[in-house]
């Protein structure tokens, strides 16, 4: 799926109530480009990242997803990115493979068994999503944002209860797809930030 | 489309069959009240009217106890965000509203038979009553599965459900109970425009919900 | 006058209702008032 | 100046009218006065919830103004609920004069008594909704999915009525015959509840509005 994908953010802001989150952020990304999203804890990156999956509305200002210059409808964006964060939980009573196969569209189970191998997953990958340990269940929605692919990679905080080994596979995984994926991630961890070119900090960006 | 609806059904059942917890419940109420229904007549025999009565009585509540768990499932365990990103939501209303569908009618296939049984009721006209019975308890899952989607975004859920869920459930409530005391009666000869209006009745309810699902479903 | 009863009930029910439109009216006056000076900050 | 103001001129124009001027009625005399007050009523709480619903409608339709037509919705709903439970009592009172029993499940009565049930269950959703953002949208399709109950009940009831309803009732014809004098004080009457209906549902708007103003002029954007 090589298409080019390009992703418009122009002037988003979000107010809980009274608390005004972030203001008039705009950036504006093609495929290949890897972003990320920074700031303090509570200024709005998961927010953001949310917004911008479409998940949820912003106060103002819009986002909007082209493929190859095409703009994407909003009811259909959802199939063209990945996302991963600690609010997006699997099924528990499922294992790890019924979850990957509802997730996926058209998946071979080799990709599947190849990628939870890479993931270091497959020996767990007939038990129970609910006794996974946190790490597992990180490493398990690494995993459903990449099955498919996606031509756009949205991911919260994707190192988190990642142990050491955990943080190399991630990585190299994000490597790997970089050129011709477009990722944003929101972190506060500098490996993580190293990945990217370039990003924001939500921080500086209101004052 | 399709492949995506039957992937959702397919988790809703495999979730649903491995903890059994909720369907067990629901089927545990409809078989009790019956039971406690019967058991409190002692064995009086009542006009046709009163058991109609009986009967839509106990198949609303076990609705009631059984019909919102899909959504309210989804909410608790937090398990809302990840079924969006995997399907949206118009499949999403469809596969839930099959699964309640199907669940509602193992529900009434346990009671209907059981109440007969234990009011040694016999309907004369029998296929008159088993397909008003079916079609009202398709009008019930119907109506009560975008009801249920409310109220799983609702925080004190407890019997709002029921409450949301009576006055709109009138309609099918009192054709359902006239219709099944005629069959059980034999009075007045069947009347197949009834049992289309209960079908109508749930078209356009499915066909309403199907539109405002996504207001519901995603946040905004 | 008095010994109508209708008489009685309708002067009965012309006091509820002027009442009622005065507190109405003067509700109306102060949301008038807010709105004002809602509007030219 | 709203023209709901001209309430404040014809209400007690009307209950001139509908107490002393209008003729009594034939078997009940001055006591079938009550119609004057209870049909208007009745009329207005089922113009409320149509108000409710058409403006749910169009909180869904148009992307603009959800937070005002969210409220407006609401401020209909609740004046419709005080509205619906004044022609309930005095809907049973009338009942209590005309055929003797304070209530015998008459089409008309039964009707008001599930539209009732729609405003309880509507105004429990929406308070149980508090703090959820999709609150306006959720319970604007409740009223819609209610709305397109309301004709099938209307379809149903005078079918069903008959083998539900035990006793005859005990006068015939329901409607009393109307002279001249009492049809015009009654259509006076449902323009005046009709206008305070107005009235009071414009008031409450203007607040929900001034509240929306209020907490947004905290915050710039």
């Amino acid at each position: 799926m090589h298409n080019k994908y390009s992703l418009n953010v122009n002037k988003i802001s979000k107010r809980f109530g009274r608390q005004l989150l972030f203001r008039d952020i705009s950036f504006s990304l093609v495929t290949g480009d890897s972003f990320f999203i920074t700031g303090p804890n509570g200024s709005g990156k998961s927010t953001m990242l949310q917004i911008v999956a479409g998940l949820q509305k912003s106060t103002s200002g819009d986002v909007s997803f082209f493929m190859d210059e095409k703009k994407i409808p909003e009811d259909e964006r959802f199939r063209h990115f990945g996302f991963a964060s600690p609010a997006m939980n699997p099924y528990d009573t499922l294992t790890a493979v019924e979850n990957i196969m509802f997730a996926s569209s058209g998946i071979k189970k080799e990709n599947i068994d190849e990628m939870l191998n890479l993931f270091g997953l497959y020996p767990h990958r007939e038990k129970h999503v609910g006794i996974y340990s946190s790490g597992m269940k990180q490493r398990l929605r690494i995993i459903l944002s990449m099955i498919n692919s996606p031509g756009i990679l949205l991911l919260d905080e994707p190192s988190s209860n990642l142990d050491s080994e955990g943080k190399d596979i991630v990585f190299s995984a994000i490597e790997k797809l970089r050129e011709k994926t477009l990722v944003i991630i929101a972190t506060n961890e500098h490996d993580e930030m190293k990945l990217c070119h370039k990003g924001i900090d939500i921080a500086e960006q209101n004052y | 489309m399709q492949s995506r609806i039957i992937k959702n059904l397919r988790k809703d059942f495999l979730i649903e069959f491995r903890n059994r917890s909720a369907l067990n419940i629901s089927f545990a109420f409809a078989g009790i009240t019956t039971l406690s229904v019967s058991l409190a007549c002692g064995g009086a025999s009542l006009s046709s009217q009163v058991n109609a009565v009986l009967l839509w009585v106990i198949i609303f509540f076990s609705g009631m106890s059984g019909l919102s768990h899909i959504f309210i499932r989804e909410e608790e365990e937090k398990t809302a965000l990840f079924l969006s990103l995997c399907s949206d939501p118009e499949n999403i209303y469809l596969s839930k509203l099959l699964f309640n569908i199907i669940l509602f009618a193992c529900i009434t296939a346990l009671v209907t038979p059981l109440y007969l049984f234990f009011m040694q009721v016999v309907p004369v006209y029998i296929l008159y009553f088993i397909s008003t019975v079916a079609a009202g308890s398709l009008a019930v899952s119907s109506i009560t599965t975008i009801l249920g989607a409310m109220v799983a975004k609702a925080e004190s859920r407890g019997s709002l459900f029921t409450v949301i869920s009576f006055p709109v459930m009138i309609p099918v409530l009192w054709i359902s109970i006239k219709l099944t005391a005629d069959s059980i009666e034999g009075g007045a000869p069947p009347e197949v425009r009834s049992i289309l209006f209960l079908l109508a009745f749930s078209g356009v309810i499915i066909s309403v919900s199907y539109l405002v699902f996504k207001f519901i479903w995603t946040e905004n | 006058m008095t010994s109508n009863p209708l008489m009685t009930l309708m002067t009965v029910v012309m006091i509820i209702w002027i009442g009622l439109a005065l507190f109405l009216y003067r509700l109306d006056r102060r949301v008038s008032k807010i709105e004002e000076e809602m509007n030219e900050p | 100046m709203n023209i709901y103001r001209l309430v404040f001129i014809f209400m007690p124009v009307v209950i001139y009218m509908a107490l002393i001027w209008a003729p009594p009625a034939a078997i009940l005399g001055d006591a079938s006065r009550i119609l004057y007050f209870h049909v208007p009523v009745a009329w207005v709480s089922i113009v409320a919830f149509l108000v409710a619903g058409i403006n749910s409608i169009i909180l869904l339709v148009s992307e603009k103004n959800r937070r005002e037509r969210e409220f407006m919705a609401h401020n209909s709903a609740v004046a419709g609920m005080v509205f619906i439970i004044l022609a309930l009592i005095t809907g049973s009172i009338w009942a209590k004069l005309s055929w003797g029993s304070y209530w015998n499940w008459d089409p008309r009565e039964t009707s008001i008594v599930i539209l009732m049930l729609i405003y309880i269950a509507y105004l429990s959703l929406y308070s149980s909704l508090k703090d959820n953002p999709n609150r306006g949208s959720i319970s604007a399709v409740y009223l819609i999915i209610a709305m397109i109950t309301m004709p099938f009940l209307v379809f149903i009831i005078p079918r069903i009525y008959p083998s539900l309803h035990p006793d005859t009732i005990i006068n015939q014809e329901r409607k009393i015959h109307l002279e001249a004098a009492m049809r015009i004080t009654l259509f006076a009457s449902i323009v005046t509840f009709t206008l305070l209906y107005g009235y009071i549902y414009r008031l409450m708007n203007r607040i929900s509005a001034l509240e929306i103003k209020a907490e947004e002029k905290h915050y710039d954007i």
